[in-house]
């Protein structure tokens, strides 16, 4: 673990010494996507500029080499998860490729009519629209565990919804909109013995927290690069080796096929199996490196950081009577992540608003419909902190928010 | 930019004014716009009567942006007739795309003229043209 | 058009200037992917270090600027194939994964059993193998179009093959084995005339030559961003507005939707329904910024210097009575792809051994095992030149077959 | 790396030489291995009496490196035990992957030492190993 350095970190940050409508930037937007170290840019460029080429083809010097820092960068994401093979890790696009491959090979194939798919209310509508297509192809059924009153997963409210009907459940390690951290662990164990496989949505939580899928006992994982320093248009699913093993490929096409004849083909080994085409060498290179750049760093002290950031944005938005605040009371239960409303403006305005004063923070319904119409909230604001977010940021939002407030007296 | 040019007082007024939001009995023509991406979500209610919008209300939510315009349109349109409804909306849609640009072509829309800036501030014209384009569908589908 | 110069252009390109093995980089794997000019490289990571944020979603700076930055890069797109409207344009992560959607949600929604789907025998797996999926899923069936000795295709071939239960025809515009360039505009005229719909895969040929899909009439064409010195990550499915109304979204999760409820889902306008997920700004950025650099030099230009190389490329070649030569003799009929065999020489041992002379080519089945098949040959070797390839890199390569041979003697 | 180094004499004799190149009448272990990315393609057949390798010989197609690794490996397994051919195998996939390093630990490899470099060029590494797998593969499935 190095010390942690906030102003060395924001220094590794070009888009962190920005100015917006003249005012430094306050970015509190990461929940949406995160910003990139110099570190991570680099790597890609490098790449590009150095060793390009489109790997598992080649015979020649570019070809291997692309080919081996590609499996490198496989290799890095296998050892950040604690996954037992690095057959068990697939590059896609994002986490919502990543879930769709699932909702297609896995639950298209192994989901019948009468089973019942559990998710949570607070599920982002990636990991809801695609098991609603499987659930309605499939004629099988949609149960959604809802949230008590803390805005967290009692797990009376697991056991209630996973029943021996149930053959797949699917959520979210942390929610994008609450924050709230669910028991994940429990519910893989109860799952389990229910037979069910089970789906982690990390999403969020993977670039906050550390995740070992052998711990978590999880059939399936995904996340997403751009959500944690990486590049834009890298994503990764990983599933135990017997389950990928059983699926049908998803996209089909180059590099995943061992045999190809006029009418059949026979598909190649994981986890090439499931990745068809041209895959994004500079983007699995980026994401390593930015896996590189937080392991150094390390998961201890970026949760002492966001303990820190979450309890005083806490305390400081408590100041405000205008201003409720969804999502569990305490900061140890919680991402940094933090959603309110503030009475008589509505978020789009505060948005707006605060923007004006360099704070980028996002409003809406963040992907989680069926979550904001559960919370009776059709939008809310939503701040969300990173590695190189600092307290004096948090005081800058709450000027702006005073000044919003302001505006609408 | 500044904030005032988009948040004046006209705007934010209209925002919470709410002699405008309401059912009417008889309307005859109804219609739904929203902005899916950000939850605005109105309906708007019309009677009209041999060519005229007899009377206008508006019920739904959203940001002060859409639920100023929707208002400030609704006050614009009552009594109007539907073609004269149509040039309104026109002109508003069209001043927002900064098509028109003369003061003088843009004094049908009375205070309506307060979105004019609205272009400052990109994430959010979908919000001031949400009731126009609502408007217009409305008339749309009545003749149809 | 600006002025053909090659060594400025060969200077825009880092990574040509490296040496391999102790010898200058002679790249001619241009078909598998191409290198990047320095500012696509540029425009990508000033993305990332001044605008970076998730389009579509946000009310702040970097979220309005981002969303203008990737509608930007996809009007680009636009002009540059011609199409009538942006919401024509759906970026996707390459080739495949866009052929892959068509036959999801096309071919699968469309195609019926006793249907017919026609390929030319010379696809690449990529537009064989979901298409294989296609009819084997729906009990339709899958017919090939084969060469003349010309390799080239005879139009009485098309007409023989695409009949009256023809549903759809997929077809590159250019072979990645053999060059050659197919009549797409009288196969999607007799096509239409049939009822069937076409796909054309430009994965090829929409980097070489001008391509417009108004004039061709085509109903879907593919391409990837990193054969036309594009980032890997990003590719295009264009689909003509009518059809891709009516077709069902592919990927579903985030930005696709309208409205999530629990049970349902309403879909998002055009292009959004098919773009799920947080998209690749950057990529598409870039992609944007490598059709800048290519418009700026023009087709015209670009095709110039091509044909200069493959006909001097196959003058050289021909001079090597050890060596046999795929596909049509006249360099006017074909793409800057040339395959080759070696007496002898296995493909694997010519492109181990050119390698060690900094020659970069490519040995294998290309991703095209049926027409290796039809050809009767497991393996050739190939060559591919782009934009920065000079007649010079010819002179080298000659001279290392010529060692290549003398090791086999 | 050096060319001379790896298409060595002794590989590329071996691989124009045809003498294990044919069918077998009586063969009791055949097993099919290939490389389906570069195309290698070979057929080992083995007639196994009494835990002996009594004939072997392969036929299919590939590069210089597959086609002269095969050969070789028939060469050195005729008439060994089927013990033997396995500890040969084993011991040339720990010298290709320098696990074993030590000459004198390789010399049971006899001229198939001459493959000790290929893995500076890691693109043919798979070309070499083919047949050794192949082997392997066929003993255990005929002791199965
Ligand atoms: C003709 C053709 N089609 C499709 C593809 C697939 O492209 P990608 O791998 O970028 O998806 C390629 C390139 O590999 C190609 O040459
Ligand atoms: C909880 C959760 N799941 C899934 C996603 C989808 O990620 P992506 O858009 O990168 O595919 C997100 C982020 O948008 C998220 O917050």
């Amino acid at each position: 673990m190095r010390n942690f350095d906030i102003e060395k970190i924001r220094n590794d940050f070009p888009a962190l010494s920005r100015y917006v409508h003249e005012k430094p930037l306050v970015y509190l937007d990461n929940a949406a996507t995160t910003h990139k170290p110099q570190v991570v840019l680099d790597s890609v460029a490098d790449y590009y500029r150095s060793f390009n080429a489109n790997p598992h083809r080649g015979a020649h010097f570019l070809g291997v080499t692309a080919t081996e820092l590609y499996e490198a960068s496989r290799e890095t994401v296998r050892d950040f998860i604690n996954a037992s093979s690095s057959n068990e890790i697939i590059f896609t696009k994002n986490a919502t490729e990543a879930l769709n491959l699932i909702a297609y090979s896995y639950g298209m194939v192994n989901i019948e009519e009468g089973d019942e798919i559990v998710l949570c209310i607070s599920e982002h509508h990636s990991n809801i629209v695609p098991w609603q297509n499987v659930a309605k192809s499939k004629k099988a059924s949609l149960k959604y565990m809802y949230l008590d009153e803390n805005h967290t997963l009692d797990l009376k409210e697991v056991y209630r919804k996973i029943t021996d009907k149930t053959k797949l459940v699917s959520i979210a390690h942390m929610s994008n909109v609450l924050g709230t951290i669910y028991p994940v662990k429990e519910i893989v164990e109860y799952a389990h013995q229910k037979g069910a496989v089970v789906v982690i949505d990390g999403a969020q939580s993977v670039p906050h927290m550390k995740t070992d899928v052998r711990y978590i006992d999880a059939d399936f994982l995904v996340f997403s690069g751009h959500k944690l320093m990486g590049p834009m248009g890298i994503g990764v699913l990983y599933g135990r080796e017997e389950l990928l093993l059983g699926m049908p490929p998803f996209l089909m096409g180059g590099d995943m096929i061992e045999y190809v004849e006029e009418e059949t083909t026979t598909y190649a080994e994981l986890p090439y199996k499931f990745e068809a085409g041209t895959p994004n060498v500079g983007g699995a290179i980026g994401l390593a490196a930015a896996i590189e750049y937080l392991s150094e760093i390390g998961f201890e002290a970026l949760h002492k950081h966001e303990i820190e950031l979450t309890t005083y944005a806490l305390k400081r938005l408590k100041e405000l009577p205008y201003v409720t605040i969804y999502g569990h009371k305490n900061p140890e239960q919680r991402g940094p992540v933090i959603s309110f409303s503030m009475k008589g403006c509505h978020p789009h305005d505060v948005a707006s608003i605060v923007d004006t004063y360099g704070v980028a923070l996002r409003a809406g319904h963040h992907c989680a419909q069926p979550l904001m119409a559960y919370l009776k909230a059709p939008a809310s604001s939503r701040i969300s902190f990173y590695i190189y977010n600092t307290i004096q940021e948090i005081d800058i939002l709450i000027d702006s928010l005073k000044k919003v407030r302001k505006w609408f007296l | 930019m500044s904030l005032e040019s988009i948040y004046t007082d006209i705007i934010l007024e209209n925002s919470r004014s709410d002699h405008n939001r309401k059912h009417l009995d008889c309307a005859n023509c109804i219609e739904r716009g929203h902005n899916p991406s950000c939850g605005d979500d109105i309906v708007i209610e019309l009677i009209i009567k041999d060519g005229t919008v007899v009377d206008a209300a508006f019920t739904g939510s959203g940001c002060a942006i859409s639920q100023a315009s929707t208002s400030m349109m609704i006050d614009l349109i009552r009594s109007k007739s539907v073609d004269e409804a149509k040039v309104l909306a026109d002109t508003f849609l069209a001043m927002i795309k900064k098509i028109i640009e003369e003061e003088s072509d843009l004094e049908i829309l009375e205070d309506a003229i307060a979105f004019k800036n609205i272009s400052n501030m990109p994430a959010r014209v979908k919000c001031a043209v949400l009731a126009w384009h609502t408007l217009k569908e409305a008339i749309k589908r009545k003749q149809a």
